[in-house]
């Protein structure tokens, strides 16, 4: 009888199933990692805005305080955002006639609000609030990143419950004293162990309260 | 029939290749028509000294490897091996992601609860250990091997089917071309043909 | 070449119509004048010429006309929801997890008979190995999509995978669920690996037997290369042995997982530990009912009587009656328990299984699961292929209305009397039913219809075995 | 009926054999012990299954057809893949927000506010606290503060939020059917202003329902004074005529009586149903729980005897509960007055035999009615200045005298029963009111006619043919919420503001004058009444409700300092000792003398004769026909009762799917009305449940399903009013049939004479507790007893409970400690009247969906917290008793260890939560639950791309997709906010700021939630309490929920022989 196969096939046989397998693990393993890559996660991609705000420009050049526009992040669990007319105690005096702040004007004259695109939004079935973060000692850059480095506002971090986690497991790793709360550049001191320890006692976070961090109905209701 | 007129036959021994053959002759192959005989052919070449050699036949036969001097399959080590490997990783897999990466309460169940997890590390244990057997005949048998020098030989066709052939290849050091012939003779079978790898 | 048409030996001693022992069972294990090459002809004579390709097509038809149906439900199953189903609170479990448990038992009969009867040394087995293992295939993958399907959210099925998601969520495994995913898996896995490496020798026989290119090349690539080496056949034989040793223990473990599904549950009915041997029973109980119905047909089409002999057909009768006495002595004993406990949920239990609005169901199961099945008493049934054929058909339906009976009727009468009602299965449980049934025979079809349905070389070990009369 | 029949079509074809009411009987008088049952279909075990197993199967051919086109809710959200399961996998899509561009002040983004207003039934204002979110109001509860709500609520108050949001609810003007504007009809309203001005309104008039609204009083008597032609009608389908004849009757005056239940020994209800219709509903709730709070360390409880004619909330709550026919309580009254010594002289020496005819109610014995009369009134004397007797609204107007007589008699005045000012503003016979009205409109004198509120032409008696009679009248003008039928036949609809979106004014039962105020701009542009006759007195400018409201109060000169008291009246809700003042009145001497001899007892005879005519019915093609039974037709001295419904009220609430899928009080009973018919009378007729019939009364009839109801007066059927609507909704839309149809003047509530044909078909009636008995009392699921029991055997009810120990676990016990809190709850059975406002509320705060008649009829309905109601003892006079079933939160709960994805877990506080993102909706959880609590979203339930419905979801729960499990979490929501408050203070939450929404509602307190780890919270408190229990607390399931005990104070004289024969 004949081959059926010429020499080659057996190397050939051979790779194509040591190939496959392979293939097989590694696909997924791509999955893996587009799945926790900016392309997914949103992360550090600007958000164009119909009025291009710049963080930037208002907090590191002009200083004002995140609370000026976001009222109520120490009230509710929504930080919320500005209204028009806040935008306008100032614009209404100084760059009056910019284009890029045209659509400010017009809302303000039609009454019709402004649209923004969310850079930091979490799922319907994910409940936030940011009142007890700011109580608690975690400041706004914690989560939100550098914003005094943001011309456009982009997202810091993935927001993946993997990623709250981290945080919820050893918040002492990112506490703060309450004057720092609102301060852009903070970083975790090198002796920050110990004084996480100690803001712990302060912020009255007991031991059972670190665990209680953990339960799902921490945010799912 | 003497050797001679084989020779003017089938044009073997053919001392010299001519330049235009680039075949190569890697053995002998003598047909059986029943297993014993192939068992016992392959008894008499292992005590006539033949190592390098095989068998061929449409089922299994027990005592064949042994007569051909094959040593023991280590397939049952490496299963052991994968199946040990597989218990423990998926006890691990139970225990870490349960008690260690995120304990949650369930239902007022300890965290470590290992009676509710023996059944998956006994399916991961078979299953591992199933899987490496298989890859294990695989990578001995040195499987897939679509193309293989035995196939030249018309007759092979029948070794899945009804005959029983002894191989012995021309890289055995006791291999010497009309010896080796005469001695496959010798052992009665339907025919003998040498294989040669093009 | 012709048609090799087996012939049932026709030695007549005393007038039997098949060759006995001095007890008068049957005797012939395979037929007298079967030679190596015969058998490999006959057998791959339907890889490569398949005759009756008429009756063939017509099965095939039917069966893919389910199969159709079948897509049909899943998909309107997916675009409305379960809701589709007849299931509700308190019946949150229907048909799905009936057919998911009536399958996964028919699966069961392939790994028994060639693990278990492999390492018992039972010959006859050689035969119907191939066939019973391939049905296990096809029953399992029958039996995985059920729950699947069944998930009120399939298209996140993967929650219940073991993998690192974004979530740092694994599966919860102290679920009986999540241990059903792991056993059902391990044992389609195995299982397969089990037959492939049964079909690869055989693959070489077609191989070299096809005459026409592509069938060379297919088959070819199937069986990889197989010379049947020395060397092949050892550690083949070996590796084989071996699976066979880990399929023993995973085909009692499999069932009795699926019986945790319903045993570690609290509800009167499930909650017993006899559920696991019980199930085990019950599985090879309907696996070599199944069989029978599958092979006896076949082997009267395509004339095996010569391989698979009437003793083949005796012994799995009797492998099926014992297995029945099994299934009814679980039926005892919970009656018994509920009777013994003295535990008031589980008498009531018992009381409405036997006189409750589902009564009718549970005195069906026990007439065609248990009573029909005695027949096998008699040799001449268990050696009329025909009349094997129906009992062994009423025993599969038992098996059904057994997993029915076991899923719905607990779940409808359980402990707070205002939550109680009854479930009424709507035409898409009856058409997934069916449909999966669809599934099945055509991929049946497909099998006997490319691969060869025997094992060749396993039946050639018998006729040298028969040769040295060590048969 | 129609409509509902063609979905009905598919399903059924075969009816339920009559049941052998007999033998049941049999059966349960041989019972021993408590024996519990829930069904007559079930105790009867005839072939009844067997033969609903065939009659079901067809459901699966009607999920094909009907399952895809269904008249309800789910219509609205048709059903198909959830995408919003998909955000595991998919990447989030971008979501824009919306600023405001001038934000309002005090307005915190996602914080709640709650403002006081009151919601108007029947008149009467009730307090209730509205909670918005982001402007828009998502929850109503009781005013803790306000007299006649004390925090609780009712089913109306909860489920009014949906009628706020309801897509269907009138949304423009229409001038003769067609879309118009509210400047048009101002225009034409100049017009008619003109030509009334000049024939001095005659030919005006004005049509309310009853009005206590003190400004809308003061605006029409100054139209009145406008127009001396004009008149002022008021007409209230469920009225209250007979209490103000009554008390003409016995005082010469109207006074409203208020009765003190917590004050009360012993309590004799005649006909009355005062703790779930009357408009002091809520107080006297509370009240009356109050006087049997044995859990609260009481070691007495009040005794309440009750004489009804079919069984309401009230009766399921009585010790001794006598079923009589409406007509025959006159009889009863004057027995009991005779007994008490009152100068009775009867024409009848003994209207007592009367009242057993032995086939009209087959099962009574003169002995046992005089028995238990005898008991009766010792008690009373036993309890003088401590008891209390109170007649219901269906009772004619000497019941009341009577009742009033009878608590002079028993020197109740002034103790337990004291009488106000009437707190109507216009109180008259409204009855005679409307019959003038309609005589004016026959006799077309009535050329513009202002229909402010109300449905008459629906509710209306039906021999005034008010519908007809508004075609004459030239102009009318309909004011009001829905486009109804009144509407339909009005020249000018106006779209009416719902209480939640206008300002307004009322007065309460006691006269509390009750602010009302708006949550959100009207939604649909509606117009208050009060906005309408303002409009005819002043145009220019149109004053807005609050200018009109406000200006009256100032002119009142109430207060010193008007802006500082209006605003703190408006911070309450209603204003601070505005209250009736209390009045002294007089019996009159010759009050027995005088009262008429009306309520001749029933004459007795029953005749029942074979059916003939029941092929008539085959013309009529609304119901499939089906196999002949031997049908009796029944007539005689049949007694057919009207009644509000339980949940529809008069009607008006007919496209609540709230209230439609709320099941009723007993009956658990929902998307149907019913003709309910006793035992006795399906017995004798051979008819069952299902069985559609015609009901002929005075030559009317209308076709109608009965519902065999244990406990109904022999030989008295009830019809709910409300259904049948023909103007309505889409929820409402052919639901149930008109009972209004049978209802004239001459009889608004009881008539004799009903004639009963079986047309041989049947109806699907669906319930939400099917059809079981509860089986051996051992099951121990519902535990009783009596005051007697518990004071010899405080823990009599432990006996037989026990919880497996702790250590005889394979685990560590002590692996979890829940340290911080450790929520529980406490269910007192005692007090529990099963009125159904936990359930709804829970169904309001966690966006639980509506999902239909058909899914229902499928065991779907999506319940967090379940009322279920068990009967006991014999079939024609059974106890009730209620048992609401929440999540139970069991500490080892079996529904978690068989979750294979970690959907429903633990939390520190012992919760047993439900993640329902991560659901993959395996019903595992749901098979292991011994309690069957949890819910599971078949299809897609919730329309939450809904427009409409948006608004209305509380954004503190997650809205669940198909194919996910949910169940109570305890108000998850409420307790995480709470927590946050607290943590923000660095402090422990305290008791009162966190009540699941179920507590709150619960207007008898009977629920009780806290933290166990606080030794003094009320709920660890009565978790000590011996009644306590926790339901299959064997299982080791370890519940958080438990249950007090239901204890009973029967009276020494027990009423045996009340039930079988």
């Amino acid at each position: 009888m004949a081959q059926i196969f010429g020499k080659s096939s057996t190397s050939f046989a051979r790779a194509s199933l040591v190939g496959g397998v392979s293939g097989f693990f590694g696909f997924w393993g791509l999955v893996y990692l587009i799945y926790w890559s900016p392309y997914t996660t949103n992360q550090y991609v600007p958000r164009e805005q119909e009025v291009p705000f710049s963080h930037e420009h208002h907090v590191a050049g002009l200083g004002l305080d995140c609370r000026y526009c976001h009222t109520s992040v120490e009230k509710s669990s929504f930080a919320g955002i500005p209204p028009t007319e806040t935008c306008m105690t100032c614009h209404s005096r100084v760059w009056t006639d910019a284009p890029m702040l045209a659509p400010e004007r017009q809302s303000l004259a039609t009454s019709q609000p402004l649209h923004w695109k969310r850079v930091n939004d979490l799922p319907d079935f994910v409940f936030f609030n940011h009142s007890i973060h700011i109580q608690k000692g975690i400041g706004c850059s914690t989560c939100h990143g550098p914003v005094n480095q943001m011309p456009l506002t982009w997202k810091a971090h993935s927001l993946y419950m993997r990623w709250c986690l981290d945080c919820h497991e050893a918040p002492e790793k990112q506490m703060r004293p309450k004057d720092q709360i609102y301060n852009m550049e903070w970083q975790p001191p090198p002796d920050q162990a110990e004084r996480g320890a100690q803001l712990l006692k302060d912020y009255h976070v007991s031991q059972q309260r670190l665990t209680q961090l953990r339960d799902c109905s921490m945010c799912h209701r | 029939m003497t050797l001679e007129e084989r020779a003017t036959l089938v044009g073997f021994p053919s001392e010299v290749p001519t330049a235009a053959e680039q075949r190569t002759l890697v053995g002998f192959m003598a047909e059986f028509e029943e297993h014993e005989q192939l068992l016992q052919a392959a008894r008499n070449a292992f005590t006539a000294g033949y190592r390098r050699m095989d068998g061929f036949s449409p089922f299994p036969i027990e005592e064949l490897a042994e007569a051909l001097g094959h040593d023991y399959s280590p397939v049952p080590l490496i299963t052991l091996l994968g199946g040990i490997a597989g218990g423990l990783g998926g006890y691990f897999m139970e225990w870490y992601s349960m008690a260690r990466l995120y304990p949650i309460n369930v239902g007022g169940r300890p965290h470590n609860s290992w009676p509710n997890f023996i059944p998956v590390v006994f399916e991961l244990t078979v299953l591992i250990a199933s899987l490496s057997a298989f890859t294990a005949m695989l990578v001995l048998n040195r499987l897939p091997h679509l193309h293989h020098p035995v196939f030249n030989v018309p007759q092979f066709q029948r070794a899945s089917i009804d005959r029983f052939f002894l191989y012995i290849e021309a890289a055995d050091p006791k291999f010497e071309q009309k010896g080796t012939w005469k001695f496959l003779e010798g052992l009665q079978p339907l025919s003998v043909a040498e294989v040669w790898d093009e | 070449m012709e048609t090799i048409q087996g012939s049932e030996p026709q030695m007549l001693v005393q007038g039997q119509p098949y060759p006995v022992t001095p007890l008068g069972y049957p005797a012939e294990m395979i037929g007298a004048q079967e030679t190596y090459e015969r058998v490999s002809d006959q057998i791959t004579d339907e890889p490569l010429h398949h005759p009756h390709q008429k009756l063939w097509l017509a099965g095939f038809t039917v069966a893919f006309l389910m199969l159709i149906m079948f897509g049909v439900a899943v998909g309107y199953l997916l675009w409305r929801g379960v809701g589709i189903w007849g299931i509700k609170i308190p019946v949150a479990w229907g048909f799905a997890i009936v057919n998911f448990v009536w399958w996964i038992g028919i699966g069961h009969a392939g790994t028994f008979i060639s693990a278990i009867l492999l390492l018992l040394l039972q010959k006859w087995r050689t035969t119907i190995n191939r066939f019973t293992e391939a049905m296990t295939l096809f029953a399992v993958m029958c039996a995985g999509i059920f729950p699947l399907l069944h998930l009120g959210r399939p298209w996140i099925f993967y929650f219940l995978l073991p993998y690192p998601d974004t979530m740092a969520l694994w599966p919860q495994f102290r679920s009986p669920l999540v241990w059903d995913i792991f056993a059902v898996s391990t044992y389609f896995t195995v299982s397969l690996l089990f037959w492939y490496m049964g079909v690869v020798p055989d693959l070489a026989t077609v191989r070299d037997k096809a005459r026409t290119k592509w069938k060379r090349i297919l088959y070819g690539l199937g069986s990889l290369g197989w010379r049947g080496s020395a060397r092949h056949w050892q550690h083949h034989q070996s590796a084989y042995l071996l699976l066979g040793g880990l399929a023993t223990p995973l085909v009692l473990s499999v069932h009795s997982v699926v019986s945790f599904d319903f045993s570690v549950a609290q509800l009167p009915g499930w909650h017993s530990t006899i559920f696991p041997p019980y199930f085990v029973a019950g599985a090879i109980y309907s696996g070599f009912a199944m069989v029978l119905n599958l092979m006896i047909p076949i082997r009267r089409i395509y004339g095996l009587q010569n391989l698979i002999t009437t003793r083949t057909l005796n012994n799995m009768a009797c492998v099926t009656l014992a297995t029945c006495w099994m299934v009814a002595y679980g039926y005892i004993m919970e009656a018994f328990m509920a009777w013994y406990s003295g535990d008031v949920f589980e008498q009531a239990m018992m009381r409405d299984r036997a006189f409750g609005p589902y009564g009718w169901v549970f005195w069906l199961l026990m007439t065609v699961n248990v009573i029909i099945p005695q027949l096998l008493w008699s040799r001449w049934v268990r050696t009329h292929d025909i009349a094997l054929f129906f009992v062994a058909l009423s025993a599969n339906i038992g098996m059904w209305l057994e997993r029915f009976v076991i899923v719905v009727q607990s779940l409808h009468h359980d402990f707070v009397p205002s939550s109680w009602a009854m479930y009424y299965p709507t035409v898409w449980d009856w058409a997934t039913l069916f449909g999966s049934i669809g599934l099945f025979l055509t991929l049946q079809f497909l099998f006997i219809r490319y691969i060869p349905m025997i094992s060749i070389s396993e039946s050639r070990e018998l006729i040298a075995q028969r040769k040295e009369g060590r048969l | 009926m129609k409509e509902a029949a063609q979905v009905e079509q598919v399903k059924h074809t075969k009816p339920a054999p009559a049941l052998d009411l007999a033998a049941i009987r049999a059966r349960l008088n041989g019972e021993r012990g408590q024996h519990y049952w829930r069904s007559l279909e079930e105790i009867a075990e005839t072939k009844e299954f067997q033969e609903m197993l065939h009659r079901e199967f067809p459901a699966g051919a009607s999920e094909w057809w009907d399952g895809l086109s269904r008249r309800n809710f789910l219509k609205m959200a048709a059903a198909t893949l959830a995408l919003s399961g998909l955000t595991a996998c998919t990447k989030q899509p971008t979501r824009e927000i919306y600023p405001y561009v001038k934000q309002p002040a005090g307005l915190v983004l996602g914080e709640p506010l709650y403002y006081a207003s009151s919601m108007l039934l029947g008149g009467f204002a009730t307090g209730v606290l509205a909670k918005s979110r982001e402007g828009h109001p998502i929850k109503v509860d009781g005013n803790p503060e306000h007299p006649s709500s004390l925090g609780g609520s009712s089913v109306w108050m909860q489920t009014s939020i949906l009628d706020l949001y309801d897509p269907d609810r009138s949304q423009t003007v229409t001038h003769w059917g067609e879309i118009s504007t509210w400047a048009l009809f101002l225009s034409d309203l100049n017009d008619l202003l003109l030509e009334q001005a000049a024939r001095k309104g005659a030919g005006l008039r004005f049509l309310t329902e009853t009005v206590t609204s003190p400004t809308l009083a003061a605006q029409l008597h100054d139209l009145l004074k406008r127009f001396p032609g004009a008149t002022w009608h008021q007409y209230d389908p469920i009225t209250r005529d007979n209490v103000r004849e009554g008390a003409r009757l016995a005082f010469g005056e109207f006074v409203e009586t208020r009765y003190r239940f917590d004050k009360a020994a012993v309590i004799l209800a005649l006909d009355a149903d005062f703790l779930y219709t009357h408009p002091e509903r809520l107080r006297f709730t509370r009240h009356f729980a109050d006087g049997r709070r044995v859990a609260a360390g009481k070691k007495e409880m009040n005794r309440l005897y009750l004489v009804e004619s079919t069984p309401s909330v009230t009766g399921t709550m009585a010790e001794h509960r006598l079923p009589l026919a409406s007509s025959e309580i006159e009889t009863f009254a004057w027995e009991v007055v005779r007994a008490m010594g009152g100068p009775v002289r009867m024409a009848n020496e003994q209207p007592l035999s009367k009242l057993q005819t032995k086939d009209g109610s087959p099962w009574i014995r003169k002995e046992a009615v005089a028995q238990w009369l005898a008991a009766l009134v010792r008690d009373l004397k036993q309890h003088e200045g401590a008891s209390i007797v109170i007649a219901g609204e269906w009772q004619p107007p000497v019941v009341h005298a009577l009742a009033h007589w009878l608590n002079q008699a028993l020197g109740n005045a002034g103790k337990t029963v004291d009488y106000l000012e009437p707190t109507e503003a216009h109180p008259i016979n409204q009855l005679q009111s409307l019959r003038e009205l309609v005589q004016d409109m026959e006799s077309e004198t009535v050329d513009t006619l202002f229909i402010l509120g109300g449905n008459p032409v629906y509710t209306a008696p039906a021999d005034l043919q008010f519908g007809q009679h508004l075609a004459k009248v030239k102009r009318s003008i309909h004011l009001g919420l829905a486009q109804d039928e009144t509407a339909g036949s009005s020249t000018w609809h106006i779209p009416q503001t719902h209480y939640l979106e206008s300002w307004g004014d009322a007065r309460s039962f006691d006269g509390t004058v009750s602010l009302m105020q708006p949550l959100i701009a009207p939604l649909y542009g509606g117009k208050s009444a009060y906005e309408l006759l303002g409009a005819m007195v002043q145009q220019q400018p149109i004053r807005g409700d609050y200018e009109i409201v406000r200006d009256f109060w100032r002119g009142q000169n109430f207060w010193p300092d008007f802006e500082i008291s209006w605003r703190q009246a408006l911070h309450d809700g209603f204003i601070q000792g505005s209250g009736a003042p209390p009045k002294q009145v007089k019996l009159k001497a010759d009050l027995l003398e005088s009262l008429p001899r009306g309520g001749e007892p029933a004459s007795g005879g029953i005749t029942v004769e074979p059916a003939v005519g029941s092929q008539s019915a085959k013309q009529e093609t609304a119901f499939p026909q089906v196999s002949p039974r031997s049908f009796k037709v029944l007539s005689g001295d049949i007694e057919v009762n009207f009644r509000p419904d339980p949940n529809l009220w008069d009607g008006r609430f007919a496209n609540n799917g709230w209230l439609q899928e709320c099941p009723k009080p007993v009956s658990k009973l929902c998307w149907d009305n019913a003709i309910l018919i006793s035992p006795a009378l399906a017995q004798s007729g051979n008819l069952t449940t299902g069985d559609v019939v015609e009901l002929s009364l005075g030559g009317r009839s209308l076709r109608g399903p009965v519902w065999v109801m244990p406990g109904q007066a022999p030989n008295a059927v009830t019809l709910h009013l409300g259904y049948g609507r023909s103007r309505v909704g889409r929820v409402g839309a052919g639901v149930g049939f008109d009972a209004y149809a049978l209802r004239t003047s001459a009889a608004l509530w009881f008539e004799r004479g009903g004639k009963i044909v079986p047309t041989g078909q049947t109806h699907l009636l669906v319930t939400t507790q099917a059809h079981h008995q509860l089986g051996s009392p051992d099951r121990e699921v519902y535990r009783s007893g009596t005051l007697n029991q518990y004071l010899a055997n405080s823990s009599f009810v432990k006996s037989s409970v026990e919880i497996p120990n702790m250590d005889e676990t394979l685990y560590y016990p002590d692996e979890y400690q829940y340290a911080g809190y450790k929520w529980g709850m406490s269910i007192d059975l005692t007090t529990c009247i099963g009125c159904n406002a936990c359930l709804v509320a829970c169904e309001a705060e966690n966006n639980i969906p509506v999902v239909g008649k058909d899914q229902v009829h499928r065991n779907r309905e999506m319940f967090w917290i379940r009322v279920d109601t068990y009967f006991k003892g014999p079939l024609d006079n059974p106890e009730f008793d209620h048992m609401p079933v929440p999540c139970m939160q069991c500490e080892h709960a079996p529904c978690e260890l068989v979750c294979p994805v970690e959907a429903t877990v633990h939390d520190s506080e012992g919760l047993n939560l439900q993640v329902y993102q991560r659901c993959v909706g395996t019903r595992f959880c749901s098979n292991n639950c011994p309690y069957k609590v949890r819910r599971f979203n078949f299809l897609r339930y919730s329309p939450y791309d809904k427009p409409w419905r948006e608004p209305m979801y509380n954004p503190e729960v997650t809205v669940r997709w198909r194919g996910v499990m949910e169940k109570c979490t305890y108000c998850i929501q409420r307790i995480s906010a709470a927590r946050i408050t607290a943590e923000k203070e660095n402090r422990r939450i305290r008791e009162s700021e966190l009540r699941t929404a179920c507590q709150q509602a619960c207007p008898a307190e009977a629920i009780v939630f806290g933290d166990l780890n606080d030794p003094d919270s009320k709920v660890a408190r009565l978790k000590a309490h011996p009644l306590d229990y926790s339901m299959l607390g064997q299982l080791n399931t370890r519940p958080r929920t438990t249950y007090l005990a239901k204890l009973q104070n029967p009276g020494p004289q027990t009423d045996q022989g009340l039930g079988g024969a």
